[in-house]
């Protein structure tokens, strides 16, 4: 541990935010074309994240502020460990299980800020947000588990290795095609896009915890939107799209499927959040379930088939 | 001067010395009973004549350490609840004068009809003390009951000596495997019947709640360790040396002795009333007693009639306080009141853990070698039960201290302004006894080694063979 | 005969126990099983022919037919004892009755026991 | 010093408190401070003669090095409770009864952790029970008591009936070597088992044994609920602990049906800590009281010590073994500055409580962190066990066992963070306005347990190396520990290394957050309201029914729930059945009843 590391960490953590930020900013214009509108500029996204972070704001009180400031922490950290492209920050790092449980520092600072602010709406979206958890998580954690038994490593770089070189079939979304879709749905989830974005619902609940921010609170928790996205859509798709050998391969990839599932997403209703829960524990859970007993005790899908 | 008779004897000439001088009634009683303790502990182990007949013809007493233990206990223990309870022995003095010497004579006799004679000696002063409750319905039942029994003992005798020609106890021992089973079922039956309205076995124990659930302070005592515990030990001499008969029929006894374990104590679970848990547990309790008698257990047998008859002492000594002072044994309506009186709730708790089995107290004892002699002798099936009734019974003990320790409702945090009104429930004098004999039950839980040679004297008892727990054994047979 | 005739007697104050519930009764029931018994251990020692188990100057040979003298010795001890609870259970249901008014338990006891 | 010196000691000072609390029941509650702080300075004392057999009476003991660990966790627990004593002594019905028995539990813990032999083990355990029965009625249920109190005698009294089986099949109560004599009998071997693990299993409150602790839990005094749940509940992974040690289950199963490698009879206990991970995290979430709540977390996090010890290899028994300490840690912490927020406000209800923060923020910061390293978060105690056990079931396929720790360690967000933001965050009631935050006796225990998981989580190869020798004295592989990291076959961990990269994190938040515009205070009532006017606090607070909608999915009860109220009603039914039958004051029935007696033994003879 040098500092060569912190170094390499802070471009890790800079490219991802600037990356997913105007990948963010293209996305929305590809919102505004499938709802007929002409979208903002694709750098619009930066332009927000900075206004608001210029702007004055207010405070409800010291756990208000130190929750973002834990919570922006935490995401941080978690995007330091996170390989890109077989690129580490810290090497021998990327525990897939120290990468989930760290992204819920982040995930609790934000809540604890929120329920902080006094404002009910941001319990009720708190409360919201846990309970969708406990609903994608579950499957997806499974899934994650027959893949470390399948490859007897829980590193994310050493599995997105293991599946480079043969190709799309070499994918374990392609190997374990039942784990993939419990991913890509579970992906959903985690993203808050929907039909699982009931806790962010802004007609409804205005907006959940985001409720209160304004300012460089805003600003922060946008940042920590961003960077929360670049976790969760790297993590799937090297886990089960193969990474990236090359940055380049690597931010296609992941081009692709934030699109994709941008799109999917806005073609969506919403789920309730019970709604939510009841369905992934009804479809993606026993695929997940099947997947599992699959790999574990047919075997199919570890050694590559061809 | 160590002559066992005198145990028989004094306290009848004391008894009809008292009907000549009725003042003195309560001290001749002390007298008697103090001189009946003393002595128990000095006679010696051996066989009485009495009226110069030789043993298969003439009436003898029999002292063996079986014996020697009962009489020491039963007298122990009746001298601490009169003296526990002196200020209501009032004109009872003769009956209990009159039922001393009946009990040390059931224990000491070698004679089944002299058995009877005692017996009913005992019984009749039973009645009269049950009387004492002026509920005489449950009088009349239990004399009802009573004389079903003792019929059915005498028919049970005479049939015995029919088939036998004698009465005496070791010579009918002698004799006895000369018989088939067939020939021994009925007068084996009857006796056990007989017997077992006393020891109070479940479907002839029909009299003992009326009688016990009245009783007072001196009374339920008596009853529950004085009588019970003289009925059990002579139950023990009966069917572990006298009748030691086959296997249909220990089965049977078996059946009805277990079932009368775990009916007691199931219906103790039910009850609300302290004396009720008291007498339902204490049937329950004889009912074990008898079982390993029967299972040729004695020595854990003992063990567990000692523990329990002065675990009942305390209790119903307590229980009858409860009555006197606040008119009432319903635990619930006696929230919390030994918050008032943490000595004796100390004695009470003490005895009733010793009963419910918690380590350390010669209840745990008992337990530790009535399932270590079932196991050596292959029976796992009466263990099982008899662990299963201990969570029942630590159940309803828990209940039953929770209740009167910790005072207020479900949901309060408890206070000592929730506890009934403050009233002393023993006076200074008896609560020291009462924590005199609590210590007797951690003494006896503790120091194992001096206890098994205090009760066996080193001999077995009955010629049990079963195995006891020692203090070497825990040790890992180093 | 006479065994099967005491048994009976027994029989008898078993039913009477079964099915009276007058106090009075009761203890007459209970003095018929004890004289059942009591005929019974008489019985017991009975020997056809026998002769009184006294040595006298024309009875003493060991040999001879002796009736067996100790039911008769027991019997009476019984009955005396029978006499007794009989007594005291008398007292009691004279008490019963002055307190309660009946002889009859079954009312009692569904009057204000407990 | 030996071992016997200790206990005798510990017992003279458990005397001496006593004492001193008659005369001064506040005195005797500092003593128990003192007495376990002494505790604890004794078993450093006797740590190098790890080994060496001791004997007193009929007890035996023998210093194992996880009897050593376990002591130690429990006397952690024990000395950090004890500093809440002094205030509540003065409301407890009996303070020094408290005093003697809260004592009386720790060297009974003691004593069983060392105990040689069965009797030894017992009789600490009871010893245990009964003092801990005695405590929790002075709270606020006694009914809570009598259920701990039958729950845990069903769990002794099956263990006695295995522990009197193994006598007599071998011959030795000597733990060590009696279990051997099982080896060539699998029948009996299945039953000294399942008897044997019972309790274990009753008082680490696995599914359906776990009724208990929650009432005990809840509503045991203030002081003792932090015991309870850091510490009592530990016993019953002992008991585990000896099922695959001195029982060898694996050995003696070792020609049964195995599922995953995993002798079936261990397979089942291990589901039964499944299910009593889901039912313990999904009745968590469903609590409105804050120490029911942390009640049921207990039920859970028993789940996963009970899977890890019984998996009895290298990554996940030194899992479940950190994890043993890890959780006894945080549900400690977290009890006690429930208990505080109890002794300033007079209610652990969720719903009747919010905004504590701006009150307590001590409190709340360590709560928080006993949150965190509860739910498995990184950089605390709570994640490194986690992260072992999740490896070793990874590593071994145990996919069913591992769904459910998924779904317990997930769910545990949810419930860990409801009392966060009903107690702690949230709009402060006018009622609360005046109370003040714990003072410094009271932080001081809640110091110490935040420094401990906190140093547990980023340093646990310390905790770990003694937990590797415990291993060793087991007979498995040990867990490779180089320098910090934990290296085990399908993963690494560096925990410190973590704590550094966020604490990075934090800093570059923290620096860009400073160096923004300084934001403006406004009031908690200050929100914004969808143009409602709220003018009370407590209206504008979310703390009931905070997880509706799941709680709609979870309504239906599960059928245990009531089994041992049925148990105890059918008990009573034929008690009555009984009674009636058999003690009616009439005469008349007991005749009719000597007749049947008569008839049936004649026939039963005659036949």
């Amino acid at each position: 541990m040098t500092v060569m590391n912190f170094v390499y960490g802070f471009i890790v953590l800079l490219a991802a935010f600037i990356f997913q930020t105007a990948l963010t900013g293209v996305n929305r214009k590809v919102t505004a074309r499938i709802q007929k509108r002409y979208g903002p500029r694709w750098y619009q996204q930066f332009l927000d994240i900075f206004k608001a972070l210029r702007k004055g704001s207010i405070t409800h009180g010291w756990v208000f502020d130190f929750g973002v400031i834990m919570a922006l922490g935490g995401i941080m950290a978690t995007v330091i460990f996170i390989p890109v492209a077989g690129f580490e920050a810290f090497p021998n790092m990327d525990n897939v299980f120290v990468i989930s449980y760290l992204l819920a520092v982040g995930m609790l600072g934000m809540a604890m800020s929120a329920a902080g602010s006094g404002n009910p709406w941001a319990s009720i979206g708190v409360s919201r947000a846990l309970t969708n958890m406990v609903a994608y998580d579950v499957p997806l954690m499974i899934v994650i588990f027959t893949l470390i038994f399948a490859f007897d490593t829980a590193s994310v770089s050493e599995i997105a290795a293991m599946q480079q070189g043969m190709g799309v079939l070499g994918w374990n979304a392609v190997r374990m095609p039942l784990g993939g879709i419990v991913a890509f749905i579970a992906l959903f989830g985690m993203l808050g896009k929907k039909p699982f974005d009931s806790f962010i619902a802004p007609a409804e609940i205005a907006s959940g915890p985001m409720v209160e921010y304004g300012g460089k609170h805003l600003g922060f928790m946008f940042i920590l939107h961003e960077l929360m996205t670049f976790i969760e859509v790297s993590l799937i798709l090297s886990l089960f799209f193969g990474g990236g050998s090359s940055i380049l391969v690597y931010a296609i990839k992941y081009a692709i499927l934030y699109t994709l599932v941008n799109i999917i997403s806005q073609v969506m209703p919403r789920f309730k959040i019970d709604q939510a829960v009841k369905f992934f524990y009804r479809v993606p859970l026993v695929f997940a379930i099947i997947q599992g007993l699959v790999v574990i005790f047919l075997g199919w899908g570890v050694s590559v088939w061809f | 001067m160590n002559n066992p008779v005198l145990l028989i004897v004094i306290p009848l000439l004391l008894a009809f010395l008292s009907v000549i001088i009725k003042k003195a009634g309560k001290w001749l009683l002390l007298v008697g009973l103090l001189f009946n303790t003393a002595l128990a502990f000095f006679i010696t182990t051996g066989e009485t004549i009495i009226g110069g007949f030789a043993p298969p013809y003439g009436i003898n007493l029999v002292v063996d350490q079986f014996t020697l233990v009962g009489v020491i206990l039963i007298n122990t223990l009746m001298l601490i609840t009169i003296v526990v309870s002196f200020d209501l022995v009032g004109k009872y003095s003769i009956v209990l004068l009159t039922a001393l010497a009946g009990i040390n004579g059931m224990l000491l006799t070698g004679d089944l009809f002299n058995l009877f004679v005692f017996m009913e000696i005992t019984v009749i002063a039973a009645y009269i003390l049950s009387a004492q409750a002026k509920k005489y319905h449950h009088t009349i039942t239990y004399l009802v009951i009573g004389s079903v029994g003792s019929v059915l003992y005498l028919l049970g005798i005479i049939l015995l000596y029919n088939l036998t020609g004698s009465l005496n106890m070791a010579d009918v021992a002698a004799k006895l495997p000369l018989l088939t089973t067939k020939e021994l079922l009925v007068p084996v039956l009857l006796i056990f019947i007989g017997i077992g309205v006393e020891v109070k076995l479940m479907p002839v124990s029909g009299w003992v709640k009326g009688v016990y659930s009245n009783a007072n302070r001196l009374i339920a005592p008596l009853f529950a360790s004085v009588i019970a515990g003289t009925a059990l030990f002579v139950f023990g001499k009966l069917f572990v040396s006298v009748l030691p008969v086959s296997d249909t029929l220990t089965l049977l006894m078996l059946i009805m002795s277990v079932m009368t374990f775990v009916f007691g104590e199931f219906a103790a679970f039910n009850q609300k009333r302290v004396k009720n848990i008291l007498l339902y547990s204490s049937i329950g309790q004889a009912g074990l007693v008898t079982a390993l008698f029967i299972s040729g257990l004695v020595y854990a047998a003992v063990i567990l009639l000692i523990s329990n008859v002065i675990s009942k002492l305390i209790m119903f000594t307590i229980a009858g306080a409860f009555t006197e002072k606040y008119e009432t044994d319903d635990y619930e309506s006696l929230n919390g009141v030994f918050v008032h009186n943490k000595f004796t709730g100390i004695a009470f708790t003490i005895a009733a853990l010793s009963m419910a089995g918690i380590p350390l107290l010669i209840g745990f004892y008992a337990k530790l070698n009535i399932l270590i002699g079932f196991f050596q002798a292959q029976n796992y099936v009466l263990p099982a039960i008899i662990l299963l009734m201990a969570i029942v019974e630590g159940a309803y003990i828990i209940k039953l201290l929770l209740a009167l320790w910790a005072p207020g409702k479900e949901g309060q945090v408890s206070e000592k302004s929730f506890a009934v009104e403050k009233k002393q429930l023993l006076s200074v004098k008896n609560t020291i006894i009462c924590l005199i004999v609590a210590l007797v039950i951690i003494a006896g839980g503790v120091l194992i080694d001096i206890t098994e040679k205090v009760v066996t004297d080193g001999q077995p008892l009955l010629g049990d063979q079963s195995p006891s727990f020692t203090i070497s054994q825990s040790k890992g047979g180093e | 005969m006479i065994r099967v005739a005491s048994l009976l007697l027994l029989m008898i104050g078993l039913y009477g126990l079964l099915s009276t519930r007058n106090v009075i009764k009761m203890i007459i029931s209970i003095n018929i099983m004890e004289l059942g018994v009591n005929i019974f251990i008489v019985s017991i020692g009975f020997v056809t022919n026998g002769v009184a188990p006294i040595l006298t100057s024309q009875v003493n040979s060991s040999l001879s037919n002796f009736v067996d003298p100790l039911p008769q010795a027991l019997v009476l001890t019984s009955i005396v004892i029978g006499l007794g609870i009989t007594a005291l259970g008398l007292a009691f249901a004279r008490k019963l009755y002055k307190k309660y008014g009946t002889y009859d338990l079954a009312k009692i006891g569904g009057m204000k026991d407990e | 010093m030996t071992l016997i010196t200790v206990l005798i000691t510990l017992l003279t000072l458990a005397a001496v408190t006593y004492l001193l609390s008659l005369v001064n029941s506040k005195l005797g509650a500092y003593f128990t401070i003192v007495t376990s702080l002494a505790t604890i300075v004794m078993l450093f004392l006797i740590k190098d003669s790890i080994g060496q057999s001791y004997s007193l009476s009929f007890f035996t003991f023998k210093l194992t090095t996880v009897g050593w660990y376990f002591s130690m966790v429990m006397v952690t627990v024990y000395f950090t409770t004890a500093f809440l004593n002094p205030f509540w002594i003065k409301k407890m019905i009996y303070p020094a009864a408290y005093n003697l028995f809260f004592l009386v539990s720790l060297i009974g813990t003691i004593g069983m952790f060392f105990a040689r032999d069965f009797i030894t083990l017992f009789i600490c355990w009871e010893t245990v029970v009964w003092t801990s029965t005695f405590i929790i009625q002075m709270g606020k249920s006694r009914k809570s008591s009598y259920v701990y109190y039958v729950v845990s005698a069903i769990g002794s009294m099956v263990t006695l009936f295995a522990m009197m089986l193994v006598y007599q099949v071998s011959g030795t109560l000597e733990i060590s070597t009696a279990f051997s004599a099982l080896s060539g009998q699998p029948v009996l071997a299945l039953i000294v088992f399942f008897t044997f693990i019972l309790a274990g299993l009753s008082k680490i409150g696995i599914f359906p044994f776990h009724v208990w602790l929650p009432m005990a839990h809840g509503s045991a005094p203030h002081t003792f609920s932090p015991v309870l749940s850091g510490g009592l509940v530990k016993m019953g992974a002992f008991i585990a602990y000896l099922s695959v040690t001195a029982f060898a289950a694996y050995e003696v199963f070792a020609n049964t049906f195995t599922i995953m490698g995993i002798p079936a009879p261990l397979y089942i206990i291990m589901v039964l800590g499944a299910i009593s991970i889901v039912v313990g995290t999904v009745m968590a979430i469903r609590q409105d009281d804050a120490k029911k709540l942390l009640a049921y977390s207990s039920v859970a996090n028993g789940g996963y010590i009970l899977i890890g010890i019984l998996l009895y290899d290298q990554i996940a028994f030194a899992g479940g073994m950190l994890h043993l300490i890890s959780h006894a840690l945080a549900s400690a912490t977290a009890f006690i500055t429930i208990a505080i927020v109890a002794y300033r406000t007079g209610t652990t209800k969720m719903s009747e409580l919010g905004g504590m923060i701006h009150r307590m923020p001590v409190t709340y910061t360590v709560y928080l962190i006993a949150i965190i390293s509860m739910a498995g978060i990184p950089p605390m105690g709570g994640f490194v066990s986690k992260w072992l056990i999740l490896q070793g079931l990874a590593d071994r396929g145990l996919l069913f066992l591992a769904a459910a720790a998924f779904f317990g360690s997930i769910g545990s967000f949810m419930y860990v963070f409801r009392p966060l933001s009903a107690v702690f965050l949230g709009q402060l009631a006018p009622k609360y306005e005046k109370i003040k935050e714990a003072n410094i006796m009271m932080q001081i225990p809640m110091y110490l347990l935040t420094i401990a998981t906190l140093l547990v989580g980023v340093f646990p190869n310390v905790v770990l190396r003694v937990i590797a020798d415990i291993q060793l004295e087991a007979g498995i592989q040990e867990i490779v520990l180089v320098g910090n990291t934990i290296v085990v076959s399908n993963g690494v961990l560096d925990a410190l290394r973590v704590f550094i990269v966020f604490g990075y994190g934090f800093l570059i938040a923290l620096v860009i957050f400073i160096l923004r515009r300084k934001s403006r205070r406004v009031t908690l009532m200050d929100t914004y309201t969808s143009a409602e006017f709220i003018h009370t606090p407590e209206l504008l607070h979310y703390s009931s029914n905070f997880y509706a909608p799941f709680e709609r999915l979870t309504k239906k009860p599960y059928p245990v729930l009531n089994l041992y109220e049925k148990v105890s009603i059918k008990i009573k039914e034929i008690g009555h059945m009984a009674e009636s039958l058999f003690s009616s004051s009439k005469p008349a029935i007991t005749i009719f009843w000597i007749i049947i007696v008569f008839a049936i033994f004649f026939l039963g003879g005659v036949l």
